[in-house]
């Protein structure tokens, strides 16, 4: 596999929210927005990326049974660098994010790719699927966070797109609309893929 | 119709010489070869007729807007019911059949009646089409549903459209006077305010309970403004097929009596409903009315009759029904008398919709000839 | 501390405040283990175990250890909450996944890969950082983490009915599964949104 | 006191009236008629004549193989013509005897087809003659009869059940026999009771048909321990268990069979052919049966040879209407839609039904709504319409459950979105048995 599809893979072809169905809890909670999505995706991608790389070349001293913990730690180190820069830098974000972000420790897709790449492949290659995956995350997280902005709150970005007097559809920002969208995205994707495969 | 042939699990015999006359064409099917002539579009029409006396004085309330807000969310939800028929890749033959077997009528009757008067065209074209989408065909149309389809459209109006959807108005008789005109003169009566209803004015009660002045004052002329003979008959404001309890009993009457539903849904929802807000009142009569006035008002026994009976989405035996029926009873009154929104029955159905295959699981009868029945 | 408090706390908990339907927290075993009512159950069970035991232990850990000033003045070991708490939940997992397999081996059969999840399972993690932030007392904090591991159980429990049902049904084959799981969590939490403002 | 069952059940029309004031006629004696060997539950008989052999009416010609097996004999006398598989109403082809009639319709010596003699004194005499008449349950089952009156001796049998209720629409020949020959079933009856040696016997009969239970109660009036019990007509009333619970209150446990609480249930027909077998030493070689329906111009009640050709029926009953769209061996809730073939009757052809396209319609199938119709009528308390889509779906793992489904159509019956429920069943309960199995 070139480095180019190791990077891309994560995009599109095993998007980790939209394909593999994995950090489900931060794609619902924390699209309201899309600048939201988009702050949830970058902190999410540093993480990633961080713990990628840490792992990736600590992978042949630690012992494997000792795997996960490490893991744990490495990656909850970074989710407390993550947290306090964005208190410190960033309090609006911090607070709309609220505990998601410290609750990036137990997404599934970092430790997922920890798991899965990063402990069997080498530095640069896991710097590039943690890239690729956390760009596939936020990616992901902008399309259901602007989708959600615009038909719930009428804006994007906070920009209001419409005039005063159009209705919004308040649902989708609230809980329902963001399990109901996600779903709409799924089912989207699955139908691309039914009929990509009816068409070969 | 595609003919049914030979279903049978038997090997077909050989066509030996025949003795009889070759246009005997004969069907082979499997037993039984009589059946009920009751059939799902009989049930479906039956019921959207059941709903027409409160249509009638949906009409004779609200004037003809109400007739125009009923017509134009049936028509849209038979309308999108045969489109997303087709796009499930039905044949047209078979979209016409049905989208007409009634169930489509039915489910756009009972969303206009969970509509106000004033309920503008978007609003009812959003509602019919979550009724149908989100509400059915995503399921599996027809059948598959586990959720009341007007009812999803309700909550998802509601919550989307919280103001839009609590624009009330007072009881006209006047089938002339169209929504918007009796709205400007519901404004000026009301200081500004749209015409409320007996569970809103209670609840705002219950809002002001640290002011005891206030709440005998809500309380007074909640009294004096809907008179329970009123509230039964419906001249009261509210969503358009809700208010008149004497109309909507005249259809349950016609339901009960063509088998439709039984009585265990309804009789076990309306009771329940009463003796907890009974309760209620006996502790607190200053700030809660009377079992009467609950019973009567909101959508209780809209929902206790037509929507909480709807066979798709409650249970199959009559102790699941009577389950059914008392969660949904209890719910309704724990929402109207210490939830945050005014009226719970469209809630309180939808939670028990999804209680639904639970309540099936533990209330399965006995077998005959068991002796004891292990929890399944 | 009042009983109406208690009982308000209990209620939101559950149902305004639902850890699926208006937090978002724990959708992955949500989603995982909600195919059968059977395993639905022991899940939510096992999670109530685990979720009412976490809280009994974190907020002694936050109020003795972590808290600004709590092991002297001028120590302040706040920043570390994220990496202590997810280590003491994962041996807690641990613990009980030992204790389990020796005393149940049906349910712990039941659970399969599942058990392990509850340490990746963000609902423990995040309920045991938001009944800390809350600042409740012990035993508030302690009724906060089971009320909440009920809410989870009665929405896991709940929908794996539906779910069970859904499969005798004719869903569209692009919604089938996570897509159509999704949609009807969306009209459940649509549904327990009627819970608004109860015990307030 | 109209008894009945508790739970389930449906009221079809009967369409009784049809053929229910119409005395039985004898069927003129049939050129050839063909005799499977395989007539009842149980292992098929062994033909013993071969092409070219002269037989007699009563000669035996299959001798039965193992204990749950009947013999076979010649309904008329003849010469055998061929012995090959030929079309049957089961639907596949079985090995039967084709006799040619030699229009004598001799017997065979020792029986006298007039004798109304029974000893009672020898009652173990009546078990063998029985067996050796080759009985079988005529209500359609046909499981030997001498099977059911020879219970394991760990069993206690202590009533026998005499089912006249005939809760099948369209079908008369059990009304009729009992209108026209009581006297005769109550000896049968008392047959039966002296091989089971029980003193107590009810007859369950459908309240309507008043005038067999009024006939009836006057065959059997002196007689000790026996109550003729008018059920409310309520399908299935005729059904064993629920005819079991309608008389004596008792629940046959799932799994398990009527001797299990103490009960042996037989038709009056076969207590009818149990007189015959016993007084005049006949055989077993013809039976009482209804041809209805509004496809048939004129439908009738029949005693009819076993083995005679459907053919022979149709043209003695005025022929088929030109709308004929179904025919029915047996009756509409529980009988088998056939092609037209003729094909010959047998011991357990309880009635023979020509539909018209309107009887016959075919009705639209719609999805289940769940109306929970099928859940009240099912008399053995299943949820017929959650069954239906396990077996929808290829899952058949609740039908452990649902085993002691007997199929009485009650559920599919009542149905409005007319699902095949049945057939639904049907299939579940025999993937259920395959897989288990396989294991």
């Amino acid at each position: 596999m070139s480095q180019l599809q190791n990077f891309t893979k994560g995009l599109w072809r095993e998007n980790p929210v939209l394909r593999i169905l994995l950090g489900f809890c931060p794609t619902l909670a924390v699209t309201t927005s899309a600048i939201d999505a988009l702050g949830m995706g970058a902190a999410t991608t540093f993480v990633l990326l961080g713990s990628n790389t840490v792992i990736s070349s600590i992978r042949k001293v630690v012992p494997g049974q000792m795997r996960i913990p490490v893991f744990i730690v490495v990656i909850a180190t970074f989710v407390t660098v993550v947290d306090l820069v964005l208190q410190g830098y960033f309090p609006a974000l911090s607070k709309s994010l609220g505990v998601f972000i410290p609750l990036i420790v137990v997404n599934c897709i970092i430790l997922g790719r920890a798991e899965a790449f990063a402990s069997k492949n080498g530095i640069g290659s896991s710097i590039i699927d943690g890239l690729g995956m956390g760009l596939g995350f936020t990616l992901a997280l902008f399309v259901l966070g602007s989708v959600r902005e615009v038909l719930g709150s009428g804006s994007i970005f906070g920009m209001p797109l419409f005039a005063a007097d159009v209705p919004r559809v308040l649902i989708f920002i609230l809980p329902p609309g963001a399990f109901m969208s996600l779903g709409c995205m799924l089912w989207l994707m699955n139908e691309l893929d039914l009929r990509r495969k009816r068409r070969v | 119709m595609a003919e049914p042939t030979t279903p049978t699990t038997e090997a077909a015999p050989a066509p030996a010489k025949s003795a009889a006359p070759a246009e005997h064409r004969l069907l082979v099917t499997s037993s039984p070869h009589v059946g009920t002539p009751e059939s799902v579009p009989r049930i479906m029409h039956t019921v959207w007729l059941a709903l027409l006396p409160a249509a009638a004085a949906a009409v004779w309330l609200f004037g003809y807007d109400a007739l125009l807000v009923i017509g134009l969310t049936v028509a849209a939800c038979v309308g999108f019911e045969a489109l997303m028929l087709k796009a499930r890749g039905l044949a047209w033959d078979e979209v016409r059949h049905l989208a007409f077997d009634g169930s489509a009528i039915v489910a756009g009757v009972l969303l206009a009646f969970n509509l106000p008067a004033t309920a503008p065209w978007w609003i009812v074209l959003v509602g019919a089409f979550v009724a149908m989408g989100l509400g059915k065909h995503v399921f599996g149309g027809l059948g598959h549903n586990p959720f009341n389809p007007a009812l999803v459209a309700r909550i998802f109006l509601v919550i989307s459209f919280p103001t839009q959807m609590a624009v009330y108005i007072s009881p006209v008789d006047s089938f002339t006077q169209s929504s918007a005109e009796r709205l400007e003169l519901d404004l000026a009566e009301f200081d500004g305010q749209t015409y409320a209803t007996p569970l809103g004015r209670l609840k705002d009660a219950v809002r002001a309970q640290a002011d005891p002045a206030k709440v005998e004052a809500i309380r007074a002329e909640v009294a004096e403004r809907y008179p329970v003979a009123d509230l039964f008959l419906g001249r009261t404001g509210g969503a358009l097929g809700e208010t008149s309890a004497l109309a909507l009993l005249l259809g349950a009457a016609l339901l009960l009596w063509r088998r439709i539903i039984t009585w265990h849904i309804p009789l076990s929802f309306l009771g329940t409903t009463a003796v907890v807000t009974g309760i209620a009142w006996a502790v607190h009569p200053e700030l809660y009315a009377e079992p009467l006035v609950y019973l009567l008002s909101g959508g209780l026994i809209l929902g206790a009759c037509f929507m909480a009976t709807d066979m798709v989405t409650s249970p199959v035996s009559r102790t699941g029904m009577l389950v059914f029926g008392a969660g949904c009873g209890l719910i309704t009154a724990v929402i109207r008398l210490w939830g945050g929104y005014p009226e719970g029955v469209a809630f309180s159905i939808l939670i028990m919709n999804a209680l639904v295959p639970l309540i099936d699981r533990y209330t399965k009868g006995r077998k005959f000839g068991e002796t004891r029945r292990a929890a399944a | 501390m009042s009983e109406g408090s208690i009982f308000s706390l209990i209620l939101g908990a559950i149902l305004v405040n639902n850890v699926i339907f208006s937090r978002f927290l724990g959708i992955c075993p949500y989603l995982g283990v909600s195919k059968r009512q059977d395993t639905a159950l022991g899940m939510g069970l096992a999670v109530i175990f685990v979720m009412t035991l976490c809280g009994a232990i974190t907020w002694p850990l936050q109020e003795y250890v972590l808290d600004p000033g709590a092991l002297g003045p001028g120590i302040d070991l706040s920043y570390l909450r994220t990496i202590v708490f997810i280590l003491v939940i994962a041996s807690l997992v641990q613990l009980v996944e030992i204790v389990l397999k020796k005393t149940a081996p049906g349910l712990y059969q039941a659970l399969g890969i599942y058990l392990p999840l509850i340490t990746t399972n963000c609902a423990i993690l995040g309920i045991a950082i938001l009944s800390v932030q809350q600042k409740l007392t012990y035993v508030e904090d302690i009724v906060f983490s089971a009320a909440s591991a009920t809410g989870f159980a009665l929405a896991l429990i709940l929908f794996a009915g539906v779910r069970e049902r859904l499969a005798m049904r004719n869903v569209p084959r692009g919604l089938a599964g996570v897509p159509i799981g999704l949609i009807t969590a969306g009209i459940l939490a649509m549904a327990f949104m009627g819970f608004a403002g109860l015990g307030t | 006191m109209v008894r009945t069952f508790k739970r389930g059940g449906v009221h079809p029309p009967e369409h009784k009236q049809l053929t229910e004031r119409k005395p039985i006629e004898t069927l003129p004696l049939p050129k050839r008629v063909v005799i499977p060997m395989a007539q009842c539950l149980g292992a098929p008989a062994e033909p013993t004549v071969k092409p070219k052999d002269a037989v007699k009416a009563g000669q035996r010609i299959g001798e039965p193989k193992g204990f749950v097996s009947t013999p076979v004999h010649a309904s008329i006398s003849g010469t055998v013509k061929k012995v090959d598989l030929y079309p049957t109403a089961v639907g596949a082809r079985i090995l039967s005897v084709e006799i040619e009639s030699d229009g004598k319709d001799e017997w065979v010596e020792g029986i006298d087809l007039e004798s109304r003699e029974v000893d009672f004194t020898r009652p173990d005499d009546f078990l063998p003659a029985l067996t050796d008449a080759g009985l079988v349950g005529m209500g359609g089952a046909a499981f030997p009869t001498h099977v059911k009156l020879k219970p394991p001796k760990d069993v206690k049998v202590d009533t026998l059940i005499l089912n006249g209720a005939e809760c099948e629409p369209y079908l008369t020949a059990d009304h009729r026999l009992m209108l026209e020959r009581a006297p005769e079933i109550a000896l049968g009856l008392q047959i039966l009771m002296a091989v089971l040696k029980v003193d107590r016997a009810y007859v369950g009969i459908e309240d309507n048909k008043p005038d067999a239970a009024a006939t009836m109660r006057q065959a059997l009036a002196g007689t000790l321990g026996v109550e003729v019990a008018v059920c409310r007509t309520r399908y299935p009333q005729g059904a064993e268990k629920q005819l079991i619970k309608s008389l004596t209150g008792r629940e046959v446990p799932p799994g398990k069979l009527p001797m299990h609480v103490g009960c042996v249930v037989q038709n009056v027909g076969t207590a009818f052919a149990a007189f015959e077998a016993v007084a005049r030493h006949k055989p077993l070689v013809e039976r009482v049966l209804t041809v209805s329906g509004r496809a048939i111009r004129e439908p009738k009640n029949l005693r009819v040879r076993i083995g005679t050709p459907l053919s022979d029926l149709v043209a003695f009953c005025g022929g088929a209407a030109d709308d004929l769209r179904k025919l029915i061996f047996g009756g509409p809730m529980m009988g088998k839609a056939l092609r037209f073939e003729d094909v010959p009757i047998v011991k357990s052809t309880s009635g023979i039904l020509f539909f018209d396209r309107e009887e016959a319609a075919a009705v639209r199938e719609f999805p289940c709504i769940r109306c929970g119709r099928c859940v009240a009528a099912c008399p053995q308390g299943l949820v017929p319409c959650d069954l239906g889509d396990q077996a929808e779906h290829g899952q058949y793992a609740g039908f452990a459950d649902a085993l002691d489904c007997v199929e009485c159509g009650s559920c599919q019956f009542t149905c409005p979105a007319h699902r095949r429920l049945v057939h639904l069943l049907r299939l579940g309960k025999s993937e259920f048995r395959r897989l288990q199995k396989k294991g």
